[in-house]
């Protein structure tokens, strides 16, 4: 028998940490898969900030290193400019992508800066347990919000694939999801196209991947796909948006 | 007199809940009594544990070296903490987990069959409670009707939970007796 | 009405804050905070006031800048890494001497680090808050209560100096239960005449014209006026070295040997002198309550005749709070370290043991 | 013939590859594994047809296929 | 004869200590134009963060106070949620508002915050001698930019009233222009309808000034409205985004 | 070729960055700083190397962190209030031990204070580097020429020991131009085998991990490998103290009286010491060099029966430098203070005054 | 009739107003203020309309109009 | 030796450039310079100013309480600064801008036609190399010949530029003879 698929060999031999159900562990496996593919594992580097994002660098087999949280922008930038040879992905919370890094990550886009940014949206902070994000739902209830996010004084979430898509410099920006293999095997799609662009004609690029955090949603991993199709994706539409 | 606790399990097992209930309980009691979790990012997919102080005096650390009752729920609690009870303490282990528990020289093992007893009481959550109900008579740091007081208070909200947690209280009350 | 209840160390200081007055809170999530940020956040405007979750810890204290300039009593709390993001804005708060609290919930080392409680952000409050060189008042309570108590006052001292002021507490209070006493419920005052305060402009006040820098005073230029009003700010800081300074002797009077230790470590070696004591070993405890200012002359104080020898313990490797004390204890005196760093606890077992070794 | 293959100290019995499975042959085992999960067990292994869906939706990578 | 024009009584009886031709003049003389219009110069408080804006505060008669560069999103929001019914104005440079404090003004903006930002888009750092800002031309000199930014690792001029527009939550965004005297009434009535919404029914507005930094373009102030005119309003262009 | 240039401070302190094999350079705008980063925005890319303007000081400092873990030299400059937005940063560079070289070109006050030249920033970098405690290797330089030549040496101790260095100069310094000496061009080292270098991976070479944290080490668990890890890192510092100590002694031999000062004020003072021994007052001056590690064995060892009396420069109030001295002197010698706040100099004339009313 | 008055100690010859008056009476004195500015001066003051637009261009509340 | 130089005008006069020019052609005369200009935000709309020593020995502070030689070029500048001249020194004063100037007691007043003496030599601009022609020649720190071959070098790109900037240096070179 013919093994059809099986664990990347740049995933090291330690299984994650993640929560049962987190979809950390699908997003890293398919970088994984995607740095096999292009036969990069060695070159790649990760940067892996503050968040549940931190500890990607355990379970894989490219060099990464870690960022305070919210500068993956900076740090990448200063890596990248000085490594302008090596691929780059930041791999990034939506809270940190989004809320304290906020200026770090448009700067980082508006440069163009030569690198990929992978940034799960789970809606919540998940590493310090499960309060509101910028990207939180409308009525979602968090440890911060726990009568739901209001918009009177929280305003909407946050899309921040259509506001990089609005920035000229980027190339291709897209948001995908990893709640059903049909748009896993899409995310691990865009997340080569993003690293083609990377390493063939140079340019800044942007990968949201909607994902589940079941553990401060309160939620049964099970159900989470479910959810995600019926409430979060009508927030956050997938799709490209530029390039 | 000071009694030291070190509980341990995994997320859903309750044992932050059961450090809080026996901290309001010998506080109920007129004790002095502290609490103290283990928390956060390192804590992710592995254990869950706490430690509770009570004593007759003020206390000082929230922490110990060693502990006089050690409660471990599942597997990777009973490796990391069964080294950690004091001498002439005792290591309570989850019977339904952890089989071929063994415990230090000097210390004293007892074996609960928890989720037995908790689907016995009525509802597989309530191990907690059962556990409770075991200290507070294992230790006698807790007057038992001031204990059951104060948990009916805090775990049954709905009038529906009293006879569950009820029986699971009086369960590990009973366990908690006989493993003296 | 005050009343008991028993509380985690980090829910209590909120309350009592909320006790104290306090009407605003901006905070950004970070371990061992989270609790605080999460009690806020239903229980502030449940009192009224207003809760923001801040995007970042930046924002979160130029948020509480801005509700000190409307008059309001403001405050944040974080940990480590985000007071280190906050330096700048304490710093501007400290030239501008605008009142409001800050709680710093300690965890351990540098970057990450780890995320249990710890002392390691002594140096980094105690010296300056941020560039300049300008300090507030800064305490180190021991236990929850403790903290509750100064967390009551802190605003009143604030808008009394008109200074920040700094609480530290670590993740070790923060997270722990205990039972406590809360304190009634108190009025905040009108500041809304005060000069760092903006807005609700009664009639025929003047306008307020509110920076960071004392670009006003009775010198010619910039230059001068800020060296003036620096040099009445430091005068400040020196009455309270004579006006605010708290310690606590504790068993003290008889001793033969000192520790000197503040905060959860101090708490905990309280209980190691029972147990020493009950050994018939004379030894007693100071414990500064006060960071800044710092109890120097008490310090300096001891008597080297009496004394015979001194043990300070800290939860901070690097140590710190034992490097700030030997410049203060009479030369004549050993003074040894126990310390524990990572995120570790002291224990009152270990303390005992390095106690004996100095017998 | 199709076989899957779950790595038991890998899977932590999260379910999402129960619902994916197109002959629905996944379910939580009744044993738990070192870390207190009910890891995941194909049933009625025959009627795999090797689709790869729980593998690819598996989180945790804990799923090898083979055909 | 009657005065059909002159100086507001909001300003104060301090000449102001800009360069001259520097239309931070024009806007405060603005804002307090239209503040004695509305009746409000003694309840309009002003953020008058670091840059060439901090020197508001001595020519106004309303309160006024100062915020760390970049931070005024958040000294503003802790004001205003404090004082609720006080108009108020962050009165931002183009590099506090749209580079050091990005995250600051839009998380203010996403989160709706009830208050008018008026930024001045001078296109360099005005206080700190000419050095590139966010908003600097492709191929404009600056003293950090001594060849011309190049798109090629500095990117192209951000367009903050765009990406403010872009968030759900504001309720007027607008680009004028002070070059001219026709824009210059149509800032005075932007920035009046942005105070007016403030007031009556509250919500964020964002009026971006465009104006002339003559001491740092190295221009002479009397040829810089036609630079504006046929350079800097073709990368910028004036209007309404969004209310 | 070391060559002789007129040149301003900000400039050659830059340009000097350069001849170290420096081919990184980040920075934000601020005033002092300006002349730094304008000079570098051509001159670092003639050189072959990459000139980021950042977006923030914030964004700045990390920039220098990516590419210290890149394996090239990297470094930014900044003033007071950049400093303090860069602390978390620094306390993560310190943690993770990258070699960096930060310059603080001072400026006076907190918040805005104001623009010229100043030493207010003495105790923020010389305690710790941001929260945890940790620090790195701080330097004083005096003058345009001794900046120049501690920049061009500092990559090198900065890799040796794994740590940033901070090198604090001011507004007076970096404005000022006076000739000075340019040192040669020299290489940097291939770092790329370096485990805080992510990248370039050799065939077979392990993958990097790098984090700011000690998450590795020898113990069982996390925070017991952080504190293992920062008791070594505390030993480092120790050997500093042994090896890394630099101080002037300036006319010292048969000086009664002392002048203790650093950067600029030294310079000023060393003016003033001659004016003094023309008028036969034997004057001299001890001047740290290092403010981390400090003099401080160096310090305690002036001696009583020499030094009737000591004065210290410098341009800070509150003060600063003064406080960290004193706790070293002998108790027996009286300790005076000059100081300039506000951005205002201190000045020669002023000096000898001061020292005249001590005899 | 219509007058324009510009104060010479607000006025920092910018020049801003001399190209937005349509009757091009606007221009540079050979006096400086204190300041050292050449500041605005009217000349052929009887063209005035009073249309305001220098003074709606004045950066610096300099100009005042009188109708 | 020590002579120290403070120079004020406002943003357009070029006394930045005069002060480097001092440095420039001090250190070509083989002596030591400072030159450290006034800077920044607080100048704005103010004046401009910098302050220049020059000595046999290495140079301490690059400022001072007071100066041997003032150089007003405009009247904010002669308002702020003329109270700053050593006893015994000289406050040199641009005529054509300041009128009725006066200097305190045991302070020598030099006042010079400045903008006249530069339309003169061929160009408005140049009245800081008048300026510096003429503080080369009155205080004798720097060899007159160093001091125009150092003025020709960073002044004069252009070979279209000596021309006028010898002149201005000369007329400057002239008056300072004649002041002394
Ligand atoms: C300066 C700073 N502030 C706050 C924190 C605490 N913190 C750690 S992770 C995190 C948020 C994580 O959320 P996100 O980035 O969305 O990632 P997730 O864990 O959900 O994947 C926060 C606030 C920190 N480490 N540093
Ligand atoms: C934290 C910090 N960084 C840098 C500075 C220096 N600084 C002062 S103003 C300014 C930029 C001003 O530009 P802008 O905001 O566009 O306003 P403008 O002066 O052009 O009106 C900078 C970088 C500072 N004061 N604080
Ligand atoms: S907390 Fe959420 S994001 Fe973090 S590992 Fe668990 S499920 Fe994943
Ligand atoms: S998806 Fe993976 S981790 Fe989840 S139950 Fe299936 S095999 Fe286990
Ligand atoms: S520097 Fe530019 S923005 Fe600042 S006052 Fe001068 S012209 Fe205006
Ligand atoms: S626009 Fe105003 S400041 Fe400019 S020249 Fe005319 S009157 Fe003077």
């Amino acid at each position: 028998m013919e093994c059809i698929y099986t664990k990347s060999k740049a995933l090291s031999a330690v299984p994650t940490s993640f929560c049962p159900g987190c979809m950390h562990g699908t997003a890293i496996k398919l970088i994984a898969e995607v740095s096999e593919e292009l036969g990069i594992e060695n070159d790649l580097v990760v940067v892996a900030p503050i968040g549940c994002a931190v500890f990607m660098g355990a379970f894989v087999e490219f060099d990464s290193f870690g960022s305070p949280h919210g500068r993956p922008g900076a740090t990448g930038t200063g890596f990248k400019r000085s490594n302008p040879d090596v691929p780059l992905i930041l791999y990034q919370g939506d809270g940190d992508c989004a809320s304290i890094g906020l200026a770090e990550t448009m700067h980082a886009a508006n440069r163009g800066e030569n690198f990929t940014v992978v940034m799960i949206n789970n809606q919540v902070y998940g590493m310090t347990g499960g309060q509101a994000a910028p990207t939180t739902l409308p009525g979602q209830k968090t440890t911060t919000s726990p009568a739901g996010r209001a918009i009177e004084g929280t305003g909407y979430p946050i899309r921040l694939a259509e506001l990089i898509a609005e920035l000229k410099a980027p190339k291709y920006v897209t948001r995908q999801s990893l709640h059903t293999p049909k748009n896993v095997l899409a995310a691990k799609k865009a997340i080569k196209k993003a690293l083609e662009i990377q390493i063939n004609e140079g340019g800044y690029s942007f990968v949201e991947l909607m994902s589940a955090c079941p553990t401060n949603w309160k939620i049964d991993p099970k159900d989470a796909p479910k959810y995600m199709e019926d409430v979060v994706l009508k927030e956050f539409p997938v799709g490209d948006l530029k390039g | 007199m000071e009694n030291t606790y070190l509980l341990a399990g995994f997320g859903g097992q309750g044992v932050q809940t059961l450090g809080q209930l026996l901290t309001y309980a010998a506080t109920d009691a007129e004790k002095y009594a502290t609490y103290l979790p283990a928390y956060g990012g390192e804590m992710r997919g592995g254990t869950s544990n706490c430690t509770v102080k009570i004593s007759d005096e003020p206390i000082g650390s929230p922490a110990a070296r060693s502990y006089n009752y050690v409660v471990v729920m599942n597997l990777p609690s009973y490796n990391a903490f069964k080294g950690k009870v004091k001498e002439g303490g005792t290591l309570f282990v989850n019977s339904d987990l952890i089989t071929d528990a063994q415990a230090d020289e000097g210390v004293k093992l007892v074996e609960v069959p928890l989720m037995e007893m908790a689907k016995e009481a009525g509802s597989p959550v309530v191990t907690n409670v059962v556990m409770f109900g075991l200290l507070c008579a294992y230790a006698g740091d807790i007057d038992l009707d001031v204990a059951k007081g104060t948990m009916l208070q805090k775990m049954a909200h709905k009038e529906k939970f009293i006879p569950v947690n009820t029986k699971a209280f009086e369960l590990g009350v009973a366990k908690g007796q006989e493993a003296k | 009405m005050s009343e008991k209840v028993v509380k985690k160390g980090n829910e209590a200081i909120c309350e009592a804050a909320i006790r104290a007055g306090c009407r605003f809170f901006s905070g950004y999530p970070i371990t061992p905070q989270t609790t605080a940020t999460e009690y806020l956040s239903w229980r502030m405007p449940e009192a009224g006031g207003v809760f923001v979750q801040a995007e970042s810890e930046v924002s979160a204290i130029n948020m509480v800048a801005g509700s000190a300039m409307a008059g309001t009593r403001a405050m944040t709390a974080t940990s480590g890494p985000g007071l280190s993001l906050m330096t700048e804005t304490l710093s501007v708060m400290a030239g501008t001497r605008l009142p409001a609290v800050i709680v710093n919930i300690q965890r351990a080392g540098a970057g990450i680090g780890a995320i249990t409680g710890n002392q390691s952000d002594f140096y980094m409050v105690t010296k300056t808050l941020g560039h300049g060189g300008l300090t507030g008042l800064v305490y180190g309570p021991e236990s929850i209560q403790e903290s509750i108590d100064i967390m009551y006052e802190s605003w009143d001292l604030a808008e009394k100096y008109r200074t920040p002021v700094i609480i530290m507490t670590d993740g070790v209070m923060g997270q722990m239960m205990e039972q406590v006493e809360m304190p009634d419920y108190k009025e905040a005052p009108d500041l809304s005449d005060q000069p760092y305060v903006a807005g609700k402009r009664k009639d025929g006040r003047k306008k307020h014209l509110i920076m960071d820098s004392p670009y006003f005073g009775p010198m010619p230029t910039q230059n001068d006026n800020l060296e003036y009003n620096y040099a009445e700010y430091e005068k400040v800081y020196e009455s309270w070295e004579e006006n605010e300074v708290r310690y606590e002797e504790y068993m003290m009077e008889d001793a033969e040997y000192l520790i000197v230790a503040w905060g959860t470590s101090a708490r905990v070696a309280k209980t190691a002198i029972r147990h020493l004591r009950e050994q018939g070993i004379k030894v007693g405890l100071f414990r500064p309550i006060t960071l800044v200012p710092f109890p120097k002359k008490q310090l300096q104080a001891i008597d080297k005749n009496k004394i015979k020898g001194i043990l300070t313990v800290e939860m901070s490797v690097p140590s710190q709070f034992h490097n700030e004390v030997v410049h203060y204890i009479d030369k004549d005196i050993k003074v040894e370290k126990y310390r524990r760093g990572g995120g570790n606890m002291v224990l009152d077992e270990e303390i005992e043991e390095c106690v004996k070794k100095m017998l | 013939m199709a076989k899957v293959e779950i790595d038991v100290n890998y899977c932590k019995g999260c379910g999402l590859c129960f619902g994916v499975c197109p002959k629905n042959i996944l379910k939580a085992s009744e044993d738990v594994n070192a870390k207190g999960y009910n890891y995941a067990e194909q049933i009625d292994a025959e009627k795999c047809t090797a689709c790869k869906l729980c593998a690819i939706m598996c989180p945790d990578a804990a799923i090898s296929v083979y055909k």
